[in-house]
């Protein structure tokens, strides 16, 4: 078989979706005859035209409006930002009107707002941006974070078939690093639905995007000292999987929840006060948050490394909520 | 009794004639009327009048052909437009009333309401400039469902300051989309006077930054805005793409009812009072002798009539279970499917 | 002594340190002549004239970032949203212009954003916001959101006399609801410092903004059956106050926070997570938290009512904690 | 020998024309020696050329008087500009190396430096427009500060297509701010022509939608590209306002390095390429009997000396410490105070 990356899973998924669906349709900057700026559309112009592979001005608010009026009408645009970091400039659109629109007026507005996002590149401030919490209190969007080439495929997939905007948030970093067997047959990952990637007795860590791998080698190194870690891949961050958090900690009575946008305000508090309020009874321990440092992202190799949250930051939380 | 003088009419029927005129005479009564139930405290926030510019929102918007699937797109001070869309007055005073059988449920103010493939018609959002990039959207759907429908959005020339506008305005004319843009410049935007707003000389000149058509019309002048939004609807759906056309026109009354507008020297009331569209409109048929006062008589008859039977509706209609609003957000609960 | 409304308390402050310090001015949509939408700025013009108190074009991106590039050269800006809903038109300059200009570039970046914010007012979707967890994880401002005319002055004394970004948070139901005899002298309220406005042992509300009122009335309520409930106004959302709502937590070992925004990824959440890692010893019971509806703010009463977080609801949740 | 052809300097010394050339050859050796650094993954992160663009760049920004207070805002491929305003090569070597003692210690990217009242030129940000309205602060705050100082931003093509674009040019012209934009277009934004960007015919024709002067210069000419900024500057020093400068230049090389740009005709770089505006420029220098071939040798090995210094103290730079990424975020901790 063989192995796609989480880029070309991206790309399969909007390739299958518009082939399935002529509703469907890709609207961003360079999108067209380059590519795009990653070359995620590569080759999309020449098999769909550029009627639905639209190259459009540097604009965020007219691709992100422009996507929301289409979609009104019925059809099921993808927008992309070239990096997920300028979706900031279309904020305004996306959280007022887009992520609005059904629950004030009965208009259902299923856009997918995709790009790359994340840190670990050398990006610096504006290209390394984890975008997840900036929407969680602007109810009306959904948010999925895939961090493997299968989930990104089939929550794409979803994405495109929700009726309801979806924020979809690609881990730059993974794009080509990561390679998998994927089905030759269509499918799809449900939106809400977590992933539990390695089952635990111990402590649980929840986590999404490329924090699954941290996550995945902190479990690693711990299991050399029998310590069952049980890594839950959350995938969507809304609507997200509380049961599947809940059981988690019921379980093994312990949790690190890790990402990677810096700790205050991000998503991992609303996870936390939610195990707070359901699962007190199953804590044995403090509920511990691994997240990047509380400032913007530094673009020095050293100091963006220390910035982010890594294996030996989850490995010492763990130990330390073991102890307790 | 004089002559009639001969009168240009672009096409349009004495019955069109006479329909704008009840549009126009609809807007007023139903504006009327909300103010008369804004002092009773009947109507949940606040309410803002377009009393002397009721003429372009109605003229403009009866240059579309809405079974063709052409949307319009008000701001706050358009209800003439969706009226001509085919909006009922009824469910305004509902929407103005916050009932639970108003178009939105309760859940958004005034006008903001309305589905463009269902209704002709789209609620805009409060933050300005931002429908411009939707109905880009919406007429960029159009083109690609091959249907050929044509957008017209309203902007005020405050809203027209905003980087949401230039965005939309210059997506859409590079698209050569089928738009109509209406801009309507009424003097001020909230206290704010035009040329606080912007150094143009003519806020059309805006349309030589996207490079799209445009032109200046008298907006008090009924059968001239018709005649411009016609010719930029036609341009549009032919495929000559976008059209700027500023409107020039003035708000009569302050940016809401609380407002006084003490700002605004009375010289320029008294100027602008003289130039009422409806009032002018008349006068043009009747001098014409395309209509008497009797028909106009009737028209006001039956605006009063309708406006009334819309506030009983409403007044009649339930306020929402609180419960509710807990509902709606997203598909999949039923709460849209159900009927009121 | 006259009384000030919280309205009147905002003016003031302006007016003190626009006297105190030239470099002081105001810029916003309607804010001269006119006052501002809510005559917050009312006599300002005539007192210190169109230099210093600017009105603009309806242009939140120009006023936020010319108001930064004034700071830059040593000004001290106060830019006026006209409702603090339409910061999210002016959120890429915020987050990615002036909250990071100090980290990035060393560039102190001094201005106040402040505006109505809240609701109860029927103001529907887009007047009506609370808008702090938008910007809590995005690192480089300071968010402020006062309930009490004192606070108010104090705060926005603080505000601009800071060397960094704050955005200052009205609560607009406040304006003329709310009166107080002021100091006649100046007076500060520092950034970051909670205030205990009710002392209790049995549980602790930890809130801010309008809904002090109802943690108010809901200890008042309480306290007919003997409860005796501490009522914590952190006044500063970022930084916060965590010494006082751990302090807090630790003496009576039950909480609940409430906030008039969303639940989910409120900055409520934040203040759990925090006491679920740091106090978790000293809880009793679960974290409560008590907050609007996952929804946009609808606009018709009974829906706005049942969409705000209450008395009732809040004593409720008091009940249930106690009980545990 | 052909007699020397009589060239209008617009009143630049010969001092003067020989130190543009030497900012003109500084610029594309410092340049070059950042491909070759990149190629040896000493660059971190992108690097973003302006080879060809140098002219417009280096013209523009000798307009400006720094000891006045003037401020200039590069985008990514205005290193030039930077460079007339004093920046130095070292520090710039030292940014795009993220070393600890490069301007922002390691924070930030490439020419993103520079404190406007301190250094006489401004950082910007990824997020493009964004720095119009900032300017147009700068230029306010200028204003009330009674200092005469005049701001320069330059903008792309693509980057002019965007609200924060629009919303600070209409700000800064109807407040009638000291700024000065140069446009530069250059045929591209990333992969997309400026055809696919906007339909104006002259991107100059954007003033009209703000009202603000200005005009077309051919930003591979030096001479012409100088005195377009100069009469622009004195207009905006003697309260004049606004102007808006289209630069037309074109991009030699791709978006940035890893971008072949194989989607821009071949005709197009070669019609480019024998329009070269360092050459031109010290062609028309000798042409006119103003400069010799050994002054250019000078100059160029001046440029070359100082960008070997600059790269040698650069490479000799240590990284930052892990730990002070959690510094500097807000006054107080002493971070910034502390000497490099
Ligand atoms: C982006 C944005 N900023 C501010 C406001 C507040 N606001 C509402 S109406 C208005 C004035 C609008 O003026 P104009 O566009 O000229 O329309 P008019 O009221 O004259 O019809 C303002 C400033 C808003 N709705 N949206
Ligand atoms: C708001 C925003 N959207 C997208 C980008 C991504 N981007 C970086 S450079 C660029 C092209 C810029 O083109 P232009 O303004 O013409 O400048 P040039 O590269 O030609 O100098 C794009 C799209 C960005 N930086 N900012
Ligand atoms: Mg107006
Ligand atoms: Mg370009």
């Amino acid at each position: 078989m063989p192995l796609t990356t989480y880029l070309d899973a991206i790309r399969e998924a909007m390739v299958e979706e518009m082939r399935r669906d002529p509703r469907v349709f890709l609207i961003g900057e360079d999108v067209g005859s380059y590519g795009g700026a990653f070359k995620t559309s590569a080759g999309m112009i020449e098999e769909f035209g550029a009627e639905r592979v639209i190259d459009t001005p540097i604009s965020e608010v007219a691709i992100v409006g422009a996507a929301s009026g289409a979609a009104l009408m019925g059809m099921r645009p993808i927008a992309e930002m070239q990096f997920i970091d300028f979706i900031t400039c279309a904020y305004d659109m996306l959280v007022n009107f887009t992520a609005t629109s059904r629950y004030r007026v009965g208009s259902g507005c299923p856009i997918v707002v995709r790009g790359p996002a994340g840190g670990g590149t050398h990006g610096g401030p504006f290209h390394s941006l984890n975008p997840e919490a900036m929407f969680m209190n602007r109810p009306g969007l959904k948010i999925v974070a895939p961090g493997t080439a299968y989930d990104a495929k089939g929550l794409l997939k979803s994405a495109i078939r929700d009726d309801d905007p979806v924020l979809f948030i690609e881990h730059k970093f993974l794009y080509r690093r990561i390679k998998e067997e994927l089905p030759a047959d269509d499918y799809i990952v449900p939106i809400g639905k977590a992933n539990v990637r390695r089952s635990g007795k111990d402590l649980t860590i929840i986590t999404w995007g490329s924090m699954i791998y941290v996550a995945d080698d902190a479990a690693a190194e711990l299991a050399k000292d029998r310590v069952s870690v049980e890594v839950i891949d959350l995938r969507s961050i809304l609507p997200f999987d509380e049961e599947a958090i809940l059981n988690s900690v019921a379980k093994t009575n312990r949790v690190i929840i890790l990402h990677e946008a810096p700790l205050t305000g991000g998503a991992g508090a609303e996870f936390a006060a939610r195990i707070a309020e359901k699962a007190f009874d199953y804590l044995d321990a403090p509920i511990k948050r691994i997240a990047a440092l509380d400032v913007p992202t530094p673009y020095s190799p050293p100091l963006e490394a220390f910035y982010l949250p890594d294996r030996e930051k989850v490995i010492a939380a763990a130990r330390e909520l073991l102890r307790y | 009794m004089t002559s009639p003088t001969p009168l240009e009419t672009h096409g349009l029927t004495r019955e069109n004639l006479l329909e704008i005129d009840y549009f126009l005479r609809l807007t007023r009564t139903l504006e009327e009327r909300l103010v008369a139930l804004f002092r009773q405290s009947k109507v949940i926030g606040g309410l803002y009048r377009s009393l002397g510019q009721e003429g372009e929102s109605v003229a403009a918007a009866y240059a579309l052909d809405y079974a063709l699937g052409d949307v319009v797109q008000p701001l706050i001070r358009n209800m003439g437009s969706i009226l001509v869309a085919g909006a009922k007055p009824s469910d305004i005073v509902k929407q103005y009333m916050a009932k639970a059988d108003s178009p939105t449920r309760g859940r958004e103010l005034n006008i903001h309401f309305g589905h463009p493939a269902r209704d002709g018609f789209i609620g805009q959002i409060s933050m300005l400039g931002d429908m411009i990039p939707v109905m880009a959207g919406i007429a960029l759907a159009g083109r690609m469902q091959k249907r050929h429908l044509v957008g017209m959005a309203f902007i005020g020339d405050g809203a027209s300051s905003t980087g949401a506008f230039y965005e939309g305005m210059n997506f859409a004319t590079v698209q050569r989309l089928p738009l109509v843009v209406i801009l309507e410049n009424n003097g001020y935007a909230y206290s704010t006077p035009t040329s606080k707003q912007s150094a143009v000389r003519s806020l059309a000149d805006k349309a030589h930054a996207f490079g799209c058509a445009s032109e200046t019309v008298d907006g008090n002048d009924v059968l001239a805005t018709y005649a411009a939004a016609r010719r930029a609807v036609e341009r549009a759906r032919a495929g000559g793409g976008v059209t700027l056309i500023e409107a020039k026109t003035f708000r009569m009354k302050g940016h809401a009812e609380h407002d006084n507008q003490s700002y605004v020297p009375q010289s320029l009331i008294e100027e602008w009072s003289a130039k009422d569209p409806v009032v002018r409109f008349e006068k043009t048929l009747v001098d014409a002798g395309i209509a008497t006062a009797a028909d106009f008589e009737m028209i006001q008859s039956r605006a009063k009539r309708e406006v009334d039977a819309a506030t009983d509706e409403a007044e009649r209609s339930p306020m929402p279970n609180p419960e509710e609003a807990a509902r709606g957000l997203f598909a999949g609960d039923g709460f849209w499917e159900e009927q009121r």
